[in-house]
């Protein structure tokens, strides 16, 4: 079913048992991003150190692919050094773009090859997202 | 025995494609919009194609017949809602209806303005197009805005109504039928209370006026506003309902060419109601559009539009009560309710339940709805809703009933 | 060698009906609003045949759907007139793109608001859409409304342009081509003189987008409206363009549902441009309506038209230098003018000389045109305006100098 | 042709050579109407006396229908007593009113009924009643 190339027992897994979640007490820095459209909402605490991503916490509500996607990107981007974060990032980014067309780059992306199938779907696009665009507005705020 | 209304499904083309999956469409999302007759369609095509040009301005027979059509759509309209054609205004929206009567209430010229330390009262359960015109107002006028709460039943909670529409009132500001709950809410009992201080009752007719019969000399509210879009007419073009000794007493909330009396290079006067709120080149193939809707929805008669709703209704609340994971939001009885119900399913946001039940074919609507301090309230971070018109059908509860099962297998949901 | 575009006429399913007499329409009317090819008469028809739902709400197909025709026509609509599609609104008409800026200007939340002792500097030729919201702003602020006035000639008296444009000069609202004399304005000349103060500046392009290529980036001007109902478009749609970075200044017009970041029963938050500024559902089908329009003008190409509606003007001009009762109101000659013409017949009443030209099937708007100020500063009770679009030929010049040499023969004028 | 059921020659004669134009300096009351989507204006003085219409005269520029209407009025009016002057008045609206199914009654509206054709031309129907309206205000306000 089309249904399944959506919700990946990859995405599945996440939206269950979320990696990251729960607010760290640190951060350099706490962003919030909200949907207006559907309501999903994320807070992110970023710790940054000597250009590396040291640490992702969030909290949030959502849907299951917004809180998935958000969970495989904390655990993707920590400890990687920022360029090579952005990296990741804008591969998310272009994956989300892609209209089913591209299965992703497993070696950058890993688990977020699993939300290819979402590319199919305009409206969950956001959702995937959300937690992505958190991070990069934060990340962004740290470095400048 | 509710009146057999299949039959008119056909008349509606929008049901001859298929959707996600290869599956018939099942519309339940008419809370946000409805589907269009091809007689509407035609309508406004046959405007542009027989009679298009500028109303109330040429001095030829084009110009001639499309005010008449433009003008004989507002007796129409204003028929349907047994109000005379001079209080008929056409606007936008409803939204753009409720803008214009907030912004012509806090124009300090108005024959009736909002001034400090007024009230202006709304409910809980607002949509934000009858919420936040009416926090602008405040926050410009200096006047204060309280609202009536709800019950943990969806319905409004009028135990402190005394409290909350008191002397200081100047509108109250309410919806007819909650676009979330369904809530069908009494009106006689909000106007007598507003009557009593000497308050204007406006009311949100969007999830009324395509449901059930709207007479706005019956209900004794002093303004109404309503979609066309919702009422199976074109997207593009709402009403203003107002008695017209109000009317006359409000400055116009947008100004342009033909709602003039006259014009100087230093000022201008108004045209009378309901011209003077009609600024520029009206939206004329979409109040004829309009028009054939109301005809449409008359010929197959109100009360009996409403019955089939109550019936659907009726089935698939039976239904959700059947189900375990299911919560409704709202009304549990069909006492004073409409065709809109919200549902939560245990363990699976909204928008998940929404995709799956589009892989099925069914369009429902998943969200806040443009209540999200009702959400709050509610500590809901949304609902997934099903609205019903004219065209659905009971097969389309059961398809509901059935996809939403298939949505508890899908996420394992168990309880 | 103008372009022949006598085959396009057929487009437009209007002229296959007769009217007065029996006559074959003669169009001169396209000023007031334009006539409809039947590709956005399907194309509205088709949205509400095949994807009508409410965009970016719904999880379903439909929504989606809906919610990309009705972007992409955002998109196209930008590109015809050389914008980004984020600074792209779409209102219902000009003249509530106009409104919903001197609104803005008006809230004291905006990031640029107009203030006491602030001037906004409009023209003696503005249509009332272009006037009386900017009355009403310097009204509600006490900001001071001034104007460049015009010439003998029908132009725009710039001589002392560097004193009515001045450094208390906060927006410059000006037409682009006069809707009674046809004159294009040196826009150019405005940008520069505003430029030099830091003022805004408004273009009311409702003349020029319909007739002539318009591209915001080259014209250099800050904020433009025009309305789809006379670019071929449907009714009930309008744009409101202005640069991104003025309009996230700006706080909105209207409030509702699909504008909002976030509510709460004390306040809201907004959603970014162009979001912000539509609340409510929108005039989805005649956005896509609107797209389809600039589509079939771009297939064109509207040097062509400009070029063909030169060409009749001139013919026109021409034509009435050889009557002695007739003046033309506006530029003789052919430079920076476009192709509409107002004249008087002498001893004839412009509603005269209409209607014996609607005897004979030509449409013609007879009056003020919605500028009654100019009217009066060029001591006339109104004239008598011929304009033209793609549809009209040589012909239906020669048709209209034979019918207007009856009106003086009707009504035995003499010189 | 159609145009000549509603240019009568009554009428054209009454645009050229209007009774009554030139407003008197006497009067009971002035009034002025006009008709904003064409721009056609009436001023129009009233003397009444012992209920009887004794003087109408008027200034104004609009349409030959328009000017002419409120010649016809003038005459027709002036010496009638109140109540017979509304009985005309109304004849006159029930007439512009009638979609050219109506002649008019000739003994009670005399050059009046040389307008019935313009009851078939909906937009000119305000140009004709201009004259008669401002009448019906100025002498309602002077009776009441
Ligand atoms: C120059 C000009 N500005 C503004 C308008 C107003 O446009 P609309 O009536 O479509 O809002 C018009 C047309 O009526 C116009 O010609
Ligand atoms: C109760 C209610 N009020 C107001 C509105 C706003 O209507 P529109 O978006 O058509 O202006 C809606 C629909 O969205 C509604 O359901």
């Amino acid at each position: 079913m089309e249904l399944d190339s959506l919700y990946q027992e990859v995405i599945l897994d996440h939206y269950r048992t979320p990696l990251n979640k729960g607010l760290s007490s640190e951060k350099d820095i706490q962003v919030h991003h909200n949907n207006p459209s559907c309501g999903d909402e994320v807070t992110l605490n970023l710790t940054m150190k000597d250009g590396f991503v040291k640490q992702i916490t969030w909290d949030g509500v959502g849907c299951s692919i917004s809180m998935a996607s958000t969970s495989v990107m904390s655990d993707l981007l920590s400890g990687k050094e920022y360029q090579q974060a952005m990296k990741v990032l804008e591969a998310f980014v272009e994956l989300m773009q892609s209209k089913g067309q591209s299965k992703g780059d497993e070696e950058l992306l890993e688990d977020g090859v699993a939300f290819a199938g979402v590319s199919k779907f305009p409206a969950r696009i956001k959702c995937a997202l959300l937690g992505w665009m958190a991070f990069k507005d934060a990340s962004t705020q740290v470095m400048a | 025995m509710s009146a057999d209304l299949s039959v008119y499904k056909k008349d509606f083309p929008i049901f001859s494609r298929s959707v996600r999956g290869g599956n018939p469409l099942i519309y339940l999302d008419s809370g946000a919009t409805s589907q269009k007759p091809e007689v509407v369609i035609q309508a406004e095509a046959d405007f542009y194609r027989t009679k298009n040009a500028a109303v109330h301005r040429g001095a030829h027979l084009l110009a001639e017949e499309a005010s008449d059509a433009y003008e004989s759509a507002r007796e129409n309209v204003a028929r349907f809602i047994g109000a005379a054609s001079s209080e008929v205004i056409f606007t936008k929206s409803a939204t753009e209806s409720l803008n214009f009567l907030a912004t012509s209430f806090g124009n300090p010229d108005s024959g009736i303005a909002v001034k400090p330390g007024d009230e202006i009262v709304v409910t809980e359960m607002e949509h934000h197009a009858n919420l936040s015109p009416w926090q602008q107002l405040a926050k410009r006028t200096g006047a204060k805005l309280t609202w009536l709460s709800i019950t943990a039943g969806g319905r409004l909670d009028l135990s402190n109504i005394d409290q909350v529409i008191n002397s200081k009132t100047k509108i109250v500001a309410i919806t007819h039928q909650s676009n979330v709950f369904g809530t069908v809410v009494p009106i006689d009992l909000i106007v007598k209370a507003a009557r009593n201080v000497g308050a204007l009752v406006v009311l949100d007719a969007c999830q009324s006026v395509p449901h059930f019969a709207v007479n706005v000399k019956q209900l004794g509210v002093d303004f109404l506003a309503f979609s066309g879009h919702k009422v199976l007419g074109p997207t593009g073009i709402g009403v203003l309902w107002g008695k017209s000794e109000l009317l006359e007493k409000l400055e116009p909330a947008i100004f342009g060419g033909s709602m003039v009396d006259s014009v100087t290079m230093d000022g201008a006067t108004w045209a009378q109601t309901p011209r003077k709120f009609e600024a520029g080149v009206p939206n004329m193939a979409q109040a004829v559009g309009l028009s054939a809707a109301v005809d449409y929805l008359t010929k197959i008669g109100m009360p009996n539009l409403a019955q089939h709703e109550h019936k659907l209704t009726e089935e698939l609340l039976a239904g959700f009560k059947e189900m375990k994971e299911v919560t409704v939001v709202g009304p549990l009885d069909m006492k004073d309710r409409g065709g809109v119900v919200s549902f939560t399913v245990d363990g699976v946001h909204p928008h998940d339940v929404g995709q799956v039940l589009d892989q099925y074919g069914i369009a429902v609507r998943t969200g806040h709805h443009c209540a999200w301090p009702l959400m709050k309230k509610l500590n809901l971070v949304g609902t997934t809703r099903a609205s019903f018109h004219l065209y659905n059908s009971s097969e389309d509860v059961s398809s509901l009933l059935k996809a939403v099962e298939k949505v508890t297998q899908y996420f394992k949901v168990s309880k």
